[in-house]
C-alpha cells in the first residue's frame, strides 16, 4: 500500500523537493536566464552574510512577524476559552471569528490598505474622533507603524484558524480533570495553567507551525499592502526573495536566500516540535 | 444518499435558487434591452424647446466618448434607439445655449430608460 | 443563576460582542465604500454610506469579465478539492499502516511545508511546461492537488477509528481501497469537510501561480482579475471595492454553507483519539 | 461516494488539459505593460497587420506593471520569450545588458525613414554601448503642476525660476495653515531627480564607474529638502507615496505644487473637481530640467522570426497607428508629426490638456536621470532608501549620503 503514497509524493517531489534542490544547486552558481551557469562556490553566501544589509532587516522583520503570531495565538486562546462552553450563541461567535480566514488575501490587503488610509480611512477617523491623535497617522507610509499595521491585518485574518485549532485541543481535554481540580478548590487560573495548557500542547505546536508558515503565506498581503513598505520597513524574507529574483533578475542570489530561509524555518519547526513534547505530526 | 435528503440539503437548494434568480434576471434583461432612451428638453421657463440637438455620450472606461446626437421634435421630445452602454451622459444644445451634462446610470447595457426630469437649457450658457 | 454567575455571563457576552464587532468592521467598511457614490477621499469619512447606489457593481461587471474569471476559479478549485480528497485520503491511509521508513516520510512531508512557493516559480514553470500543462486548468490546479496539513488531518481521523472495525473488515476479505472507502471515510466525514474547505480556500486564494502560468486573459482566475483591476483603477472609486465584495461573496457563500460540518469536523470529530 | 469523485477527476483530466500552445504557421507574441484599456484599438491593429501579413497569428498578453518582470523573466528562462515586449523606464536597458533584447540598430539604419520619425532626444534614451535597443511607444516627462488659487492666496505670481525660490514658494504656501503643504513630487524611478540636477548634482561620475553625488552641494541640497519636509513646505508623501497617495493629495487641493509626468494629469482631472484652466497652472521646474518616463517597444533576442517582429514594431509606430494611440490616450508618442497634430488638435478642444502636453515637446534637450545603466533597479534600490532616510529626518544627511555612495559604488563594481 506504499503505492497509495506515490501520487501525493509525486506532486511534492515535482513542486517542492525538485525546486528546493534546484535552488540549492543554483545558490552555488552565478546564472541569469540567458547565460550558462558558472560555479562560484560560496560567493553568494558570503555576499548575503557580509555585503547585503537589507537581508538582515528582512530577517528581523520576518522574525518579528513570526513572533507576532504568538499574540494572535493568545487572543485566539482567549476567544476559544470564551466560546468553548455551552454558551447559547457560541457557534455564531465561532463562525463570525472564523469568517475572515477563507477570504482572498489580496482582497484583505486592499480592505486593510483602505482602512489605514490617511484621509478616508476608518482607523484614523476613529482615533481622531476619540481624541487619541490630532493629526492623521500615515500608517502604511511611516517607518514605525508600517510593520505593526501589516501584523494587525494578518492577525485579523488568521485569528479564526488559530481559534479553531485551539478549540480542537480544548475539547479533547477530558472534563473529569476539571471536576477533580474544582473539588480541590483550585482557582480558575491554576486550572488554566496546570491542566488546560499542558493538555493542548499539540494544538499549540500546530499553531506555532502555522505561525511559521504564515511568514510566507503573508506574501500577498505585504506585496499588495505595502510592497515592502517605506524603504524596507515591512520587507519580509519572502518579499525580498521575490524582488531579488524578478525585479533585480538575480535568480542565483534569490536561491541563496531561499536556502537560508528554508534552513531557518527548519530550525524553528524543529524547536517548536521539541518544545511541544516531540510528537511530530500527531495532530490531537 | 437518499434522493429526498439530497434534495432538501442546502447544497442543492442554494445553487438552484441562485440559478432561478439569474435566469429570471436574464429574461427581464432580454425583454428590456432595446437601447431606447427618451426624454424632453425644456428651457429655463419650462417651455419645450423644438429642434434642439441632444448629444449622447457613452462612458468608455476613463473618458466620455460622444456616440450620437439627435434633434428634438416639435414639443421638445427626443429619442435614441440604439444605446449600448450602461453609463451615459446627455446634453441638449440649442444655438449658443446648452444644458448641463446629465449622467444616467443604467442597470444593464442598452436598458430602455425614460428620463424623469427634462434637460433644462439655461438662458445664458 | 447566582448574581455572580449572571454578571460573568453578561461580561462574557459583552467581550464576545466586542470581538465580533472588531472582526466584522472591515467587512462593513468595504461594503460601505462599495455602495457609496461620494468622493471616497473626503475627510471626515462618513460612517453610513452617502447616497448609496449599486451601480458600481454594474460598472465592474462590464469592465472585468467577472463570470469568466469566476468560472476559471471554480474549475481550478474543484480540481484541487477533488485531487486533495483522493490523494490525501490514500496517502493518509498509507501513513496509518506501519512500514519501514514511515518516520522518514513524515519528516520529509513536514519539511516540504517549509518550502515557500514563491521561491519555486521558475522550476515549477519549467516542469509544468515539460508536462505540457501550460495555460490549462490542470496545470493551474496540479501544485494544489495535495496539501500536507490535510494529510495529517485525515491521518488523525483514520487513527481515531477503533482498530476492531478495521480488523473485522480485513477478516471479511476487503481490499485496501475498499477498507478506506467503506470503513474509514464514512466515519470521518468531518475530516472530509475540513479538507474540502481548506483545499477550496487555498486554491481560491492562489495569486502568483496563475499569474505566471496563464497566458491568455480568459484563463485568468479571480485573484488575478482583482490585482489587475487594482492596477489601473487604483482605489480612486468605489468600483474597486465593489469588485472586492464580488470576489469575496462566492468564497463566503461556500464557507457559510459548509461551516456547520466544517466546525463539527475540526472541533468534535478529529479529536476523539 | 469516492468512486463518483475519482470518475469526475479523470474525466476532468481528459477534457480540460488542452494541448500546450498550438503551434500555427507563424506566431507573434506581444506582451504589453498594463494598457488593456486600449483593447479595441489593439484588436483593430492586429486585424490590419494580419491583412498585410497573411498567415500570421498574433497572441496579445497584457500584464500589470509590477507583474511584467516576473512573467518575462520566467518566459526567458523557459526559452520562450514574447517576440515583442513593451518595457518602461530603465528596465529596457537592463534587459538589453542582460542580453535578452535584439539590437535594433541594423533595422534602424536599414529603414532611415523609421528612424527619422522619432524625436532624437527620446530615441537616444535607449542607446547603450552605441546601439539602439528600443523604439518609443508612448512617452512622458515630468513638469510642474501648481494650484493657482493657493498661489494667489500666498501672493505668488507664477512658478519659481530657481531652486531656492522654489523652496521659498513652497514655504509660503505651507505656512498658509489648514494642513496645506507647498510642494509634492512623485518618487518612483527617478522622477524627483530634477531637484538635484538643477543644482548641478550628478548621480555618477562622468565615466559612470563611480558615484558622483558625494559632494558638499548634495549635502546642502539634501539638508534644505529635509528641513522643508520636516516643516510644511514639502509634503512627506513625496518621499513615501507610490502613485495614488501623492496624486490623491494634490487632487484634494491642499498642495501648492506637484512634480509629476503628463499622464498624471488625467488621474488628477478624474480626482479633483476643482481642476480647470483657471485653477490648475502648468509650468516647468527651475532650469526646465525634467525626468522622462518612457515606454518603448523591444524585440526579444530569443524571437523565432525577428523580421516579422520588426515589421510589427514598424507597423505599430507607423503614422496611422501612432496617431490613433496619441488621440485615444492623449499622450505623446515621440513621433514628431503625430505629436504636433495631437497638440494642435488639443489647443482647440482641451486648453488644459494642451498646456500639459505642450511641455512634453519643449526642452527635450534638458532630460536628466536617463543614464543608460545596465543595473538601474539595483542602483536605485541602493541609492533611494538612504536618501529617503535623510529626507524624512530618520538619519543625518552626512551618514545617509555616505551609506548611499558606499552601496552605489558596490553595485557599480559588481555590474
Amino acid at each position: 500500500m506504499v503505492c497509495f503514497l506515490t501520487p501525493s509524493l509525486l506532486i511534492f517531489l515535482l513542486y517542492r523537493m525538485l525546486p528546493l534542490a534546484w535552488n540549492v544547486v543554483l545558490s552555488f552558481q552565478a546564472w541569469s536566464p540567458l547565460h550558462p551557469p558558472s560555479w562560484v562556490g560560496w560567493d553568494n553566501y558570503s555576499e548575503m552574510l557580509y555585503d547585503d544589509d537589507i537581508v538582515w532587516q528582512a530577517l528581523w522583520n520576518t522574525l518579528i512577524f513570526m513572533g507576532s503570531q504568538a499574540i494572535g495565538v493568545v487572543i485566539a486562546l482567549g476567544i476559544a476559552l470564551l466560546v468553548n462552553s455551552d454558551l447559547k450563541g457560541a457557534s455564531v461567535y465561532r463562525v463570525i471569528v472564523f469568517l475572515s480566514y477563507p477570504l482572498m488575501t489580496v482582497a484583505v490587503a486592499i480592505i486593510w490598505r483602505w482602512m489605514y488610509n490617511e484621509r478616508g480611512g476608518l482607523i484614523n477617523f476613529v482615533l481622531r474622533r476619540l481624541g487619541i491623535i490630532d493629526k492623521p497617522i500615515a500608517f502604511l507610509d511611516s517607518f514605525g507603524w508600517a510593520l505593526p499595521s501589516t501584523i494587525v491585518a494578518n492577525t485579523w485574518q488568521v485569528l479564526g484558524f488559530f481559534m479553531i485549532v485551539l478549540l480542537t485541543g480544548l475539547q479533547s481535554v477530558p472534563p473529569h480533570l476539571y471536576e477533580a481540580a474544582r473539588v480541590d478548590g483550585a482557582p480558575a487560573w491554576a486550572r488554566l495553567f496546570r491542566i488546560t495548557l499542558p493538555m493542548i500542547k499539540p494544538s499549540l505546536f500546530l499553531c506555532a507551525v502555522i505561525g511559521i508558515l504564515n511568514s510566507f503565506a503573508a506574501f500577498d498581503l505585504v506585496y499588495v499592502m505595502t510592497n515592502g513598505g517605506p524603504g524596507h520597513a515591512t520587507e519580509l524574507l519572502i518579499t525580498y526573495i521575490y524582488k531579488e529574483a524578478f525585479n533585480q533578475s538575480r535568480f542565483d542570489y534569490a536561491a541563496t536566500l531561499t536556502v537560508a530561509q528554508f534552513a531557518l524555518l527548519l530550525v524553528l519547526a524543529w524547536a517548536a516540535h521539541r518544545a511541544a513534547g516531540g510528537n511530530a505530526g500527531a495532530l490531537e | 444518499m437518499p434522493l429526498r435528503s439530497l434534495l432538501s440539503s442546502r447544497f442543492f437548494i442554494v445553487p438552484v435558487a441562485i440559478a432561478i434568480a439569474v435566469g429570471g434576471w436574464n429574461i427581464y434583461v432580454s425583454l428590456h434591452a432595446r437601447g431606447l432612451i427618451a426624454g424632453h428638453v425644456v428651457d429655463a421657463a419650462g417651455r419645450p424647446v423644438a429642434d434642439a440637438t441632444v448629444i449622447l455620450y457613452a462612458h468608455d472606461f476613463v473618458t466620455q466618448a460622444e456616440r450620437e446626437h439627435t434633434k428634438t421634435d416639435a414639443d421638445g421630445a427626443f429619442r435614441f434607439s440604439d444605446n449600448d452602454s450602461h453609463l451615459i451622459q446627455l446634453q441638449a444644445i440649442e444655438g449658443a445655449h446648452s444644458s448641463p451634462r446629465v449622467t444616467i446610470r443604467l442597470w444593464f447595457r442598452a436598458q430602455d430608460y425614460v428620463l424623469t426630469a427634462p434637460l433644462v437649457i439655461e438662458a445664458a450658457s | 443563576m447566582t448574581r455572580r454567575a449572571c454578571t460573568l455571563l453578561v461580561l462574557r457576552h459583552a467581550l464576545l460582542v466586542a470581538v465580533a464587532i472588531a472582526m466584522l468592521t472591515p467587512f462593513y467598511w468595504v461594503l460601505k465604500t462599495a455602495l457609496t457614490g461620494e468622493n471616497i477621499y473626503a475627510y471626515p469619512p462618513s460612517l453610513l454610506p452617502v447616497h448609496p447606489h449599486l451601480y458600481n457593481f454594474v460598472d465592474v461587471w462590464y469592465l472585468i469579465p467577472f463570470p469568466r474569471y469566476l468560472m476559471n476559479s471554480v474549475i481550478v478549485s474543484l480540481l484541487a478539492v477533488a485531487g486533495n480528497l483522493v490523494l490525501n485520503s490514500i496517502a493518509a491511509y498509507a501513513l496509518t499502516l506501519p512500514f519501514r521508513g514511515r518516520r522518514a516520510v513524515l519528516v520529509l512531508l513536514l519539511s516540504c511545508t517549509l518550502v515557500p512557493f514563491q521561491a519555486t516559480i521558475i522550476p515549477a514553470y519549467l516542469i509544468t511546461a515539460r508536462l505540457g500543462l501550460l495555460n490549462a486548468y490542470l496545470g493551474l490546479a496540479l501544485p494544489l492537488m495535495s496539501t500536507i496539513v490535510c494529510i495529517f488531518i485525515f491521518k488523525a481521523a483514520f487513527e481515531a477509528v477503533p482498530r476492531s472495525l478495521i480488523d473485522a473488515a480485513q477478516i471479511d476479505g476487503l481490499g485496501e481501497l475498499s477498507i478506506l472507502t467503506r470503513v474509514l471515510l464514512p466515519l470521518s466525514t468531518p475530516a472530509i469537510a475540513t479538507n474540502v474547505v481548506l483545499a477550496f480556500i487555498w486554491s481560491w486564494n492562489n495569486f502568483l501561480w496563475p499569474l505566471i502560468i496563464t497566458r491568455d486573459p480568459n484563463m485568468q482566475t479571480l485573484p488575478l482579475g482583482l490585482a489587475r483591476f487594482l492596477s489601473y483603477m487604483e482605489d480612486t472609486t468605489g468600483a474597486l471595492y465593489a469588485f472586492v465584495v464580488m470576489v469575496l461573496a462566492p468564497g463566503l457563500l461556500v464557507f457559510l454553507m459548509a461551516q456547520s460540518s466544517f466546525m463539527r469536523g475540526l472541533t468534535a470529530g478529529a479529536t476523539k483519539g | 461516494m469516492l468512486k463518483r469523485r475519482t470518475f469526475l477527476a479523470t474525466a476532468a483530466v481528459a477534457t480540460l488539459a488542452r494541448p500546450a500552445i498550438a503551434q500555427t504557421s507563424k506566431k507573434l507574441t506581444f506582451l504589453s505593460w498594463n494598457i488593456v484599456d486600449q483593447a479595441e484599438m489593439f484588436k483593430r491593429w492586429f486585424a490590419a497587420f494580419r491583412a498585410e501579413h497573411p498567415g500570421v497569428e498574433i497572441e496579445w498578453l497584457d500584464k500589470k506593471g509590477p507583474d511584467v518582470p516576473p512573467f518575462y523573466q520566467t518566459q526567458l528562462a523557459a526559452g520562450s520569450p514574447p517576440d515583442v515586449v513593451d518595457l518602461q523606464g530603465g528596465i529596457g536597458i537592463e534587459y538589453a545588458a542582460q542580453g535578452a533584447l535584439l539590437d535594433l540598430t541594423p533595422y534602424l539604419t536599414a529603414n532611415p525613414e523609421v528612424k527619422a520619425r522619432y524625436n532624437a532626444d527620446y530615441l537616444n534614451n535607449w542607446v547603450w554601448q552605441g546601439k539602439n535597443w528600443l523604439v518609443p511607444f508612448y512617452v512622458a516627462k515630468t513638469l510642474l503642476f501648481y494650484n493657482k488659487t493657493l498661489f494667489q492666496k500666498a501672493g505668488l505670481a507664477g512658478p519659481a525660476t530657481s531652486f531656492d525660490e522654489l523652496l521659498g514658494h513652497a514655504g509660503k504656501i505651507g505656512d498658509g495653515g489648514d494642513d496645506q503643504t507647498g510642494f509634492l513630487t512623485l518618487n518612483f524611478d527617478w522622477l524627483y531627480w530634477a531637484l538635484f540636477k538643477m543644482n548641478g548634482i550628478e548621480l555618477l561620475a562622468p565615466d559612470m564607474q563611480k558615484p558622483g553625488f558625494d559632494t558638499a552641494k548634495m549635502a546642502e541640497v539634501t539638508d534644505q529638502l529635509a528641513k522643508a519636509t520636516a516643516g510644511t513646505a514639502i509634503n512627506k508623501i513625496s518621499w513615501t507615496g507610490r502613485w495614488v497617495e501623492p496624486l490623491g493629495a494634490f487632487a484634494s487641493g491642499k498642495v501648492g505644487m506637484l512634480n509629476a509626468h503628463s499622464s498624471a494629469y488625467f488621474f488628477l482631472k478624474g480626482q479633483g473637481a476643482w481642476i480647470n484652466s483657471d485653477t490648475l497652472g502648468i509650468g516647468e521646474l527651475p532650469g526646465n530640467w525634467s525626468v522622462p518616463s518612457l515606454h518603448g517597444y523591444a524585440i526579444s533576442k530569443g524571437t523565432k522570426n525577428p523580421d516579422l517582429a520588426w515589421a510589427f514594431v514598424d507597423f505599430c509606430t507607423a503614422r496611422k497607428q501612432a496617431q490613433e494611440m496619441a488621440d485615444s490616450r492623449r499622450i505623446l508618442t515621440a513621433f514628431t508629426e503625430v505629436d504636433k497634430t495631437l497638440v494642435a488638435r488639443l489647443e482647440k478642444d482641451e486648453p488644459l490638456a494642451y498646456a500639459v502636453l505642450k511641455t512634453q515637446l519643449e526642452y527635450t534637450d534638458k532630460l536628466c536621470a536617463n543614464w543608460p545603466l545596465p543595473n538601474d533597479s539595483r542602483i536605485k534600490d541602493a541609492f533611494y532608501p538612504a536618501l529617503q532616510n535623510a529626507l524624512l529626518g530618520r538619519s543625518d544627511t552626512k551618514s545617509a549620503l555616505d551609506e548611499a555612495s558606499r552601496k552605489v559604488a558596490r553595485e557599480l563594481r559588481r555590474a
